[in-house]
């Protein structure tokens, strides 16, 4: 099936919860509201004609001043059996960051969401092992956020395992012999 | 009663067999795994910020650096992407030479994977042996751009400058000469009883479960489905070379294994074919951008000017955006490339969907029942470099 | 009891007594300072063989084709700071190399280098001597592995101490084809029981046995492919992971002569020893002329050569796989080797 | 010679006291140890990022680090040096800081490629600018990654370096 005739099987089925679907390329993708996204992900993979078995990626993108809805989570999903392959997004306010989580779909959606918690703060609800993956643990701040800093320097804001480092090395420098 | 209680260790960050910064936290009953928690982050760069901060032919040094050892594939994966984004067309030359390159990388990245997989699970011999043949790709890469490792040859629009009689001589008497090699790495494992013992029906993944867990490359394949990017969707000249993807059978190390050595022979006639098709011309395309490309202002509705938009601020107007997700097959699996373009020469999302990030996270399920040793074997057949995994 | 009897054999006069012992302390000094010469060069020897096995040179830069680099890394060890964890056990971490290495030492006592020279001349339990000073070392491996609380080394103590226990039974069974065919247990006579026969090896006669005996020495040694408890992959360095400097230079020495000491029985009980066969002397009889000595550090060099071959060659066992080959396999062949030699030796 | 508090020092600078004789033992056994430990370099197996690939090549059959007695260990406790080939991330630095802590004395650090000597050109939240704010470094390899020859004449400084070494065998207890 072309990514357009797969988009308009969406909406035909899905009419309420798409909010737009724009195109480039040969590429579609199509914006759909979060409140339904697991009973859309779910009849995606199952229907025997669209049968999207593989969840290439799952990403988050900020889109801080630039769109209504900050923030966007980005799904990929390709059809190994039919080989065709969609774009869904569902728009998440800042306010209320948080969407259904398809790991229970798409088991190889669990890194990927928790990697687009660590780095936007969306919350996946229903999520089996739900914490950071690429920062540590007590990090704080999201840091592919647009406002948040991309330079080493955070100064008061930095990460306080690497502050208790440096204080060991302070600590440890009188033992050095150089 | 005696209190049962499981051994945690942890291994890594800094572990000889965790291929990198990998660290894995094992619940041990005995030798038996219990509970297997991978961490990763410990080689987090920033490079998709980076990226987001970077134009476009700037951000190309980056992606070598995420998969270090095939780097070369990765840049060819971010130049393609970049190509259908910016709707620049490469020059037939420049895609065979891709092509060739592409393909000298999976062998050098298999000849890496080869080598460490076996020192994890003991035979030394065959990682100084395969490490003697990665030299003489690394030769060839020398022979084209002067670097070794981190090559950046490739570039928006074809590759940077021309290979010459030189390189295709060596080319032919490398493609001539390795697959010798190759038998000489069989003869030290194909056939070991211990390596069978160590690898057959070790670390199983059904086909579904391999599927429903997004693997890609030979680590899908090993699983006896036959998904690749350079069939599925053909980029440069794959689509006129004639090669065969191999696929395995009982979905564990050593089916993976031997797809991987299958995979030497299959990039060896790919080479060849390319060589022998290699077509004349140009192998920069003349729209291509220079490397300071001008920024440019991003594309936005009219009644909001660059700068204006402040954070917070309610945009009434849809803003447009490109969005492109562009895959390729680098011998790991599959490296997407996902950009949103706002209309200036820096992408405004760069997302990199690395194979090893998604490999890593299946090792749980391959791990768990398993023995101490079999974690090793997991771990190697999988793949995975920290770089990418981390980005 | 007479107590004179009993150290009859120190003899009854004082200077004969005297020059007893200083013949014995200078034996004993002569045998370590040459064995422990052979732990630095068998590294060295290891370092060459593999790395030109691995087209690549080894050791060049430390002396001619690195002659001293075993002197290199001892000085540097013996300089380097000692570590010991203050989780740890202290005494029983100091202890566990010591032992490891006294008892794989003392087991050089009865070994015959050649013709009439051997330490403890008439030691008339010489093999099980060897059985009970290599179970010994194990202790130090077990205990090092316990006393760093660290847990790899303890996983490394563990498994060294089911390997070790499951390959000791092998090993012994193997060599009691020796045993009923020689008649004895001392090594100088097992020596000379094979001289009575033409081919005077009883590798000739016990084939199966002398392969049973060296994978269970390969085992017992924990080289490759049965290095599990130094499982560099899997468990960093094993039990002596948290080691450093000299300590762990001692357990390294301790490996080392544990693999000539394996070395040395195989060449005596199924190679005859410093002795040439009968038939070849024979055939040449100006080998004569040879010393003992050069036809016994040959024939241990060939098997240390087998070490280093091996480890370079194979990949590592599998811990589970390691248990059923001792004790399915190899245990029975050894008990089928005795019950066929003795039925053998019965009937002819 | 007994050394005790009744023998004098002699003090030769500003602030520079020395036992009178000592010298000749001490640069006699300093030369044995220096000589000892530059010829027998055991650097742990420890590989960041990129370089690490480079630091693998570099050991292995073409160009043999063990040509110079280099020989890699897992464990820290038996190790003599730590390249640090790669990129250091915050993330990382407090295991890189313990790893180096259990390193016994002497210990030596081989900072290799630009990421390890400056961040190179990962200026971002998330890496460390350069090794030395957490390890103290002995020697810096620029390139990135740096060619094998690089890395073993990187080795050779370090042995340059240690070669020159005064009494630091003073420490062993």
């Amino acid at each position: 099936m072309t990514p357009r005739a797969i988009a308009e099987l969406i909406q035909s089925k899905f009419k309420p919860e798409v909010a737009e679907i724009t195109e480039f390329g040969d590429q579609v993708s199509v914006l759909v509201n979060k409140t339904r996204i697991l009973e859309i992900m779910s009849f995606l993979r199952n229907s025997s004609e669209l049968y999207f078995d593989y969840l290439t990626d799952l990403c988050g993108v900020d889109y801080q001043g630039r769109k209504n809805e900050r923030f966007e989570v980005v799904y990929h999903l390709r059809s190994i059996l039919h080989n065709h392959c969609i774009r869904i997004k569902a728009a998440i306010p800042e306010k209320d960051c948080k969407i259904d989580s398809v790991v229970r779909i798409w088991a190889g959606a669990n890194w990927h969401e928790r990697e687009c918690f660590d780095m936007y703060g969306i919350s996946f609800t229903g999520h089996p092992d739900f914490r950071r993956i690429l920062m540590p643990d007590d990090w704080e701040g999201h840091p592919l956020r647009k406002d948040y800093p991309l330079k080493s320097d955070l100064g008061e804001a930095e990460w306080k395992g690497f502050k208790e480092v440096l204080e060991t090395v302070e600590r440890n420098k009188k033992y050095e012999v150089r | 009663m005696l209190k049962k209680k499981e051994l945690s260790i942890n291994m890594g960050p800094q572990h000889p067999a965790t291929h990198g910064v990998l660290r894995l936290v094992l619940e041990l009953d005995g030798e038996t795994v219990v509970k297997c928690t991978p961490h990763v982050g410990y080689l987090h760069r920033g490079t998709e910020k980076l990226g987001e901060n970077r134009t476009y032919p700037m951000a190309l040094p980056l992606t070598d650096r995420l998969d270090y050892v095939s780097s070369m594939s990765n840049n060819i994966g971010y130049c393609v992407a970049v190509e259908r984004l910016l709707g620049i067309e490469a020059p037939a030359r420049a895609k065979y030479i891709r092509t060739i390159m592409a393909e000298l990388t999976r062998i050098a990245n298999h000849i890496v994977w080869i080598a460490t997989h076996a020192l994890d699970i003991g035979a030394m011999t065959v990682f100084l042996y395969s490490m003697r043949d990665r030299e003489w790709i690394l030769d060839l890469y020398e022979m084209v751009c002067g670097a070794r490792l981190t090559v950046t040859y490739p570039r928006i629009g074809g590759v940077r400058c021309d290979i010459d009689q030189e390189f295709m001589d060596s080319c032919y008497k490398f493609i001539e000469d390795f697959p010798k090699r190759i038998e000489e790495y069989e003869t030290l494992i194909d056939q070991n009883r211990i390596w069978l013992q160590r690898t057959v029906g070790v670390g199983i993944i059904s086909a579904a479960d391999a599927i429903n867990w997004g693997l890609t490359g030979p680590t899908l394949r090993g699983s006896g489905v036959a998904y690749d990017v350079r069939k599925a969707a053909p980029y440069d000249a794959y689509d006129q070379i004639d090669f065969e993807v191999p696929v395995g059978k009982n979905c564990d190390v050593y089916d993976r294994y031997r797809c991987r050595m299958d995979e030497f022979r299959q990039s060896i006639s790919i080479i060849k074919q390319c060589l022998d098709k290699l077509p004349d011309g140009l192998v920069l395309a003349s729209e291509a951008p220079p490397y300071d490309m001008p920024i440019g202002k991003p594309r936005v509705m009219p009644g909001h000017p660059m700068g204006e938009i402040l954070p917070g601020e309610l945009v009434e107007e849809k803003v447009p955006f490109d969005e492109l997700y562009s895959a390729t097959e680098v011998p790991k699996g599959e490296l997407g490339f996902y950009f949103v373009n706002d209309g200036t020469a820096r992408p405004y999302r760069m997302r990199i969907r690395a194979p090893s990030f998604v490999h890593a996270s299946v090792l749980p399920k391959l791990c768990e029942g398993s023995l101490v040793a079999d974690v090793i074997a997991n771990i190697g057949t999988i793949d995975i470099v920290l770089g990418e995994c981390d980005r | 009891m007479d107590i004179s009897s009993f150290y009859g054999f120190l003899g009854t006069d004082t200077t004969d007594f005297i020059l007893r012992m200083i013949i014995m302390v200078a034996k004993i000094a002569v045998v370590i300072v040459i064995a422990l010469l052979h732990v630095a060069y068998s590294t060295w020897f290891e370092r060459k063989i593999i790395g030109h096995m691995q087209i690549r040179l080894g050791p060049m830069r430390v002396g001619y084709h690195g002659l001293l680099q075993p002197f290199a890394d001892f000085v540097k060890l013996f300089f380097k700071e000692d570590i010991i964890p203050s989780s740890g056990d202290r005494p029983v971490f100091q202890l566990a190399p010591m032992i490891a290495l006294f008892a794989t030492i003392s087991s050089l006592a009865v070994i015959p280098f050649f013709n009439d020279f051997v330490i403890a001349k008439n030691m008339n339990v010489g093999l099980l001597y060897l059985f009970a000073m290599s179970s010994l070392s194990a202790y130090g491996i077990i205990l090092a592995g316990w006393s760093s609380n660290s847990k790899y080394a303890f996983l490394g103590g563990l498994r060294s101490s089911a390997q070790v226990i499951s390959y000791e039974i092998a090993l012994a069974l193997s060599l009691v084809g020796i045993m009923v065919l020689s008649g004895s247990l001392n090594l100088v006579e097992i020596i000379e029981a094979q001289q009575k026969h033409w081919y005077g090896m009883y590798v000739v006669v016990q084939f199966p046995a002398y392969i049973l005996f060296l994978i269970c020495a390969f085992a017992e040694t924990n080289r490759t492919p049965f290095d599990l408890p130094e499982a560099e992959s899997e468990l960093v360095a094993g039990y002596f992971v948290e080691y450093s400097g000299m300590r762990f230079s001692l357990f390294f020495m301790a490996e080392y002569i544990a693999m000539i000491i394996m070395s040395c029985i195989a060449v005596t009980c199924f190679w005859g020893g410093w002795t040439l066969p009968p038939v070849v002397m024979k055939a040449l009889p100006f080998l004569a002329v040879v010393p003992g000595l050069v036809w016994f550090l040959l024939k241990v060099y060939c098997h240390l050569f087998l070490f280093y071959w091996v480890r370079a060659t194979v990949p590592r066992f599998r811990y589970d796989h390691l248990m059923s080959l001792g004790w399915k396999v190899l245990i029975p062949l050894a008990l089928a080797n005795i019950v066929i030699t003795s039925i053998v030796k019965f009937l002819f | 010679m007994i050394v005790d508090g009744t023998t004098a020092l002699i003090e030769v600078e500003e602030g520079i006291r020395i036992i009178p004789g000592a010298n000749t033992i001490v640069c006699a056994l300093d030369k044995i140890v220096n000589w000892g430990r530059k010829s027998s370099i055991w650097p742990m197996t420890f590989g960041l990022a990129c370089c690490a690939i480079e630091m693998m090549a570099t050991g292995a059959s073409h160009y043999d680090l063990d040509r110079f007695g280099v020989v890699f260990r897992g464990s820290p406790r038996q190790s003599d040096a730590i390249i640090i080939a790669g990129t250091l991330t915050k993330k990382m630095a407090p295991v890189v800081r313990m790893v180096y802590d259990q390193m016994p004395e002497p210990r030596y650090v081989i900072a290799m490629g630009s990421c390890a000597c400056s961040g190179g050109i990962y200026n971002t939240y998330s890496t460390v600018q350069g090794v030395d704010t957490v390890l103290p470094v002995d020697v810096y390899i620029p390139g990135c990654p740096p060619r094998p020859e690089a890395l073993l004449d990187g080795l050779i400084m370090l042995q340059e370096l240690i070669n020159k070494e005064h009494f630091k065998w003073s420490r062993w207890r």
